[in-house]
């Protein structure tokens, strides 16, 4: 779960890293108040994702009226997508120098990453790796100061902040440990006269921690569908395509895309039903890709522990609820399969063993399907 | 601790008193498993399928000489149960739970290095060596005895792929699944190892998908080190970055970990990548045939 | 350091431990108002030594005067040893079971452990091991739920309790952590009803980490020289003897003690004036031992780091300064050893080389010096 | 690692700045030692003695190839100066701090032993091999080359026993310093292990004291495993029960560690105790003529 900008800073603030002087406003009058109190300000739009100075979402002034102004304009705009729905007003910082700090974690390493570079305020992405400090935190101590130290050393950082740093450094590792977080990044850190100071914040939490973590903000990025799915306990993602699918597993989901993609057509969902799922999960995940208004739907089961007949019962009581006016090709094998072939053909579907073929038949049904439309 | 397991191989089940427990221990148990005891606290002295119940890994493991355990456990106490079961002297440890926290995940793999102990998953189907011994859930149906030593990040598509091999009469002697995660146990490159070594195995199918580096990191070694022909299949060419697609290990983030960079690194170290799943199978007959003489 | 009963209570309620209700009471008026308050209560004397029962330091009545008496003359009184400054006033618990449980440290394995017995109540060192559980705590993963479930497993806790006592343990274990202690026992643990209550409380902090743990109460237990021996960073202990002994290290005064018994005499205190004593220090150990009022004292000095002209001239002050009239022994060889035995002439002293001689000799003097007195 | 050094130890020493850091360093040089680096935060680019000074102890072993390492550091901050230079890959580490926080103890030796770091101290004099290297703060004359091994709790008693010695002509191989707290990182064992297989000690002198139980674990591991002579000598005899005797570690705890626990295990393992120090001279010298014909 990503936070906003003013929630991390909230954190920050609530771990003693110093954060610049500011007030969230969800109102111009709050930003113009805030304003009046900080002189030269900041404006940030508050969405859940960076490179928002390109597009227009930060500004600079010191008149309240034009913060105010500044503040109706973002409020409700888009910006890469993201509606905003609050600014960070936040005193100037003179800046002398940018440091970009975050903890996150490594894969490939199975522990905690700590990644500085004193190239800050750009992507990390666009920075060259031969100027940033990778430093792998050993889970069985955590961090320390002596390799705070190290990390210091590495970074060349001027003496009079390595105090500081070391102080910031090891609250930010705290926060990371003992909320959960996935990634805590600071970019850029600022030195601003002789202070280290938290320009930005950049949290994201473990969803699957959150049940632990009941502190925190909520911040909710999926759409309703992804929402809803997700309460269901199944894995969905929208897609830009037309073909509804639903399979059970996520790597089988993963390849039924594939094989749609590589028969020419567009997947409209990735929605994994679970390697376990019955008749009445069944039943929802299908509701909800037809929900989505597909031109046509591919269902892929391999059962296992799935029975097919458990799958075909749901997906006979959908089709006699609701009519389903989209093809819909379905591939069914495994446990029970001849069961679930004899209840499909009841409601007039005649399933496919191959997966490969089912998907090639959903994507020439869903070419024909748009040219009808 | 070998992945390549035997019938005499003595597992316990944490968790079998839960109906997942419960109903994979009974499938086990019909595949040949070899379960010796099960784990839950409060249920010491109980039964299932004949399988007597502890209240402790330790009663298990010095009671009845459990060396590989798999857990049937919620989440929140994974950690605390993969713990005692390393703690306890377990070898073997097999995570079938999706959504353990990632700190816990990362607590328990620090803890198993330290003691020895080989982790499989967690989000994973398990593993099994065919005709002799599975441990998980995965359906007991496929897994038939042969040459084809098969490593998957995927449950389902394990299945799909073992399945299209066993339709064309081709069996599998390991099979093992890494896990959906972020973080999981396992590398490719740890199986290989293993594979390489099992005279059962005449070629190894690897079965990966986007995210993460494994594939890259197993197409080094591969190059390296290994003789056995090696046939792939990567799942989440069309998948959006940035995107989780289900398993929570299967995001491209920031360039890494993309499909054609794992393509590439493969085929360089002379892996057959297949196009799509159904290509498996007579890619698989052909290497057999050409490089085994099968 | 030692924590007074009512002390180890107030951190067990802190760390939500169960407690009997109670309070302390310095003044046999608010023993009175606890009693009328509590009705059947237990007094307790607050001295830091076990079997105060037995000592007739623990009383029982339901009277409010009564316990005004009661306290009256206990606080004051001299118990084992210690003056007993206050009691703790407490309900009197319906008891079901007693046990035991105590977290405190392995030498040998280098690690915590904890003790456990369902056989409390009495001193643990009087229970038949096979009736104690022992169970180390691996210190890289702490006190997990597995461990306390092993514990009440080879407790054979009845299933009733074990949720409560799994609370209760990881709790004690927590407070021994962050507490720097060495020791925490509870002993008798306990079952009033339904539920498992901590009747006494014993703990004891590490002195060498009492500098981060401000927030203690602080308990002196020390006599007077051995306070400000502490003070000077010199360790001394009070003994029974009159030998006053002053040596640096403490093996070498180990040693010097062990050569004082094995010639018949008997050492008046252990003094290790450290490896690297300087002037200063060793004057001011010199005058600790004098206050004493020994019949004889001996000084052992194995120069290394600490240079013998210092430990002379140390000697040569206090015996200028102060009159010294009991026979004065001293030992002194090592680095700049030949100025020191110069230095000790001047003074009228003539230093062995042997410790052993020196120690015959002091022996010798004492007797005499006690003869003569 | 061995705790016998050579010539060609490379050693650092953190806290290489302070006053005894600086002080020792030079007579360790003096003795011969090889101080390739010294590590003190904030200071690099310094030098003490001609001795280069780091700011981190990484830096100390890979520029100037540290292996074994010395810690002049306050007690508050030798827990992370320790796991620093563990962490580093250094595989001998010397504390010689007192009042060392015991969890902070307790949690170094587990951090040491999970990478296979050898813990001297904490509270301890340090070590030497007579003639080759010294590290710690012991006196340097007294360490002249010789046929005894020498292991014990007390720095001090070990300079008047080694003392003692060498004025009768009996030098030593090497002297380790175990450290006088309650927890340290080596037992009697661990160096009695290693002296046994140096061939140029031929006696073993234990220094023991009360409380703890590394002298009877020793007797045993001794009684079934030593063939060399060995001579002990405990301190301790005429302390009362219960009373911290200078050293946090010399305390007989609920009738644990007492002297005649230790000497009757060690009479029965075939060390000969010396009643007072005096003695040890004449003992050794009795042993090492009847059976090592020295």
């Amino acid at each position: 779960m990503k936070l906003h900008e003013y929630m991390g800073k909230d954190l920050f603030q609530r771990y003693g890293i110093p954060i610049p002087k500011g007030q969230v406003a969800f109102t111009p009058e709050q930003a113009a108040e805030t304003t009046a109190r900080l002189g030269d300000v900041v404006i940030k739009s508050q969405i859940l994702s960076g490179k928002r100075g390109k597009a227009g979402g930060i500004r600079f002034t010191k008149d309240p009226v034009e913060a105010a102004r500044i503040t109706d304009e973002l409020i409700g705009s888009d910006l890469r997508g993201f509606i905003v729905q609050a600014v960070l007003v936040e005193e100037k910082l003179a800046i002398e120098k940018e440091y970009y700090l975050a903890v996150t974690i490594d894969r490939e390493n199975r522990c905690p990453v700590i990644l500085a570079s004193a190239s800050g305020g750009m992507d990390i992405e666009e920075v060259d790796p031969s100027l940033i400090v990778t430093y792998l935190v050993d889970p069985t101590i955590g961090l320390m100061p002596f390799m705070v130290r190290e990390i210091s050393e590495a970074l060349a950082l001027p003496s009079e902040l390595q105090k500081q740093f070391q102080d910031l450094l090891q609250k930010l590792f705290a926060l990371f440990s003992e909320l959960d977080a996935e990634l805590v990044e600071i970019n850029p850190l600022v030195q601003s006269g002789a202070e280290l100071i938290a320009a930005d914040a950049k949290i994201t939490i473990d969803e699957d921690a959150l049940y632990r973590q009941k502190d925190l903000p909520s911040v909710e990025e999926r759409s309703a569908a992804e929402a809803s799915a997700k309460d269901l306990g199944l894995a969905f993602v929208d897609l830009e395509g037309d073909i509804g699918v639903m399979a059970n597993g996520a790597g089988i989901t993963m390849a039924t895309l594939d094989l749609i993609d590589y028969y020419g057509g567009a997947a409209a969902n990735f929605l994994d039903a679970g390697g376990g799922a019955g008749e009445e999960a069944t039943t929802k995940a299908l509701e909800l890709v037809l929900e989505r208004k597909p031109n046509a739907i591919l269902i892929n089961i391999f059962g296992g522990i799935t029975r097919c007949d458990d799958v075909a019962r749901a997906i006979a009581s959908v089709k006699r609820k609701k009519s389903i006016e989209v093809p819909l090709v379905v591939r069914l094998v495994g446990t029970n399969q001849e069961e679930g072939w004899d209840i499909l053909s009841e409601v007039g579907i005649q399933p496919f063993s191959a997966m490969h073929e089912a998907a090639k038949s959903a994507v020439e049904l869903a070419a024909r399907e748009r040219g009808s439309v | 601790m070998s992945i390549v397991l035997t019938e005499s191989t003595k597992v316990i089940v944490q968790g079998i008193t839960g109906k997942q427990g419960s109903f994979h221990t009974e499938q086990m148990l019909q595949y040949g498993t070899r379960i010796v005891a099960g784990v839950s606290p409060g249920h010491g002295g109980e039964t299932i399928s004949e399988v007597p119940v502890c209240n402790t890994v330790k009663e298990a493991v010095e009671g009845f000489g459990g060396e590989v355990s798999v857990l049937f456990v919620p989440a929140p106490f994974v950690k605390d149960a993969a713990i005692e079961a390393i703690h306890n002297g377990i070898k073997l440890l097999v995570l079938l739970t999706e959504h353990v926290p990632i700190k816990d995940t990362i607590a328990l793999i620090a803890y198993a290095k330290q003691k020895g102990t080989t982790i499989v998953g967690p989000n994973t189907f398990g593993l099994a060596t065919s005709g002799l011994s599975k441990i998980g859930i995965a359906p007991n149906r496929y897994f038939v005895p042969g040459p084809v030593g098969v490593i998957s990040r995927s449950g389902t598509l394990s299945y799909e792929i073992v399945g299209a091999l066993a339709a064309e009469g081709i069996g599998t002697s390991s099979v093992v699944g890494l896990g959906g995660d972020r973080i999981v146990g396992l590398d490719f490159i740890d199986v290989i190892k293993d594979l390489e070594q099992d005279p059962s195995t005449k070629l190894i199918v690897m079965i990966g998908e986007i995210g993460g580096s494994a594939e890259e990191k197993a197409a080094t070694y591969i190059k390296q080190h290994v003789k056995k022909p090696v046939v792939a299949y990567l799942a989440g060419k069309s998948a959006p970055p940035g995107k989780t697609m289900g398993h929570a290990g299967a995001i491209v983030e920031r360039g890494k970990g993309t499909f054609e960079g794992k393509v590439k690194a493969l085929e360089q170290a002379g892996v057959s990548v297949a196009t799509v799943t159904f290509e498996v199978p007579s890619i698989v007959a052909l290497r057999l045939q050409n490089e085994t003489g099968m």
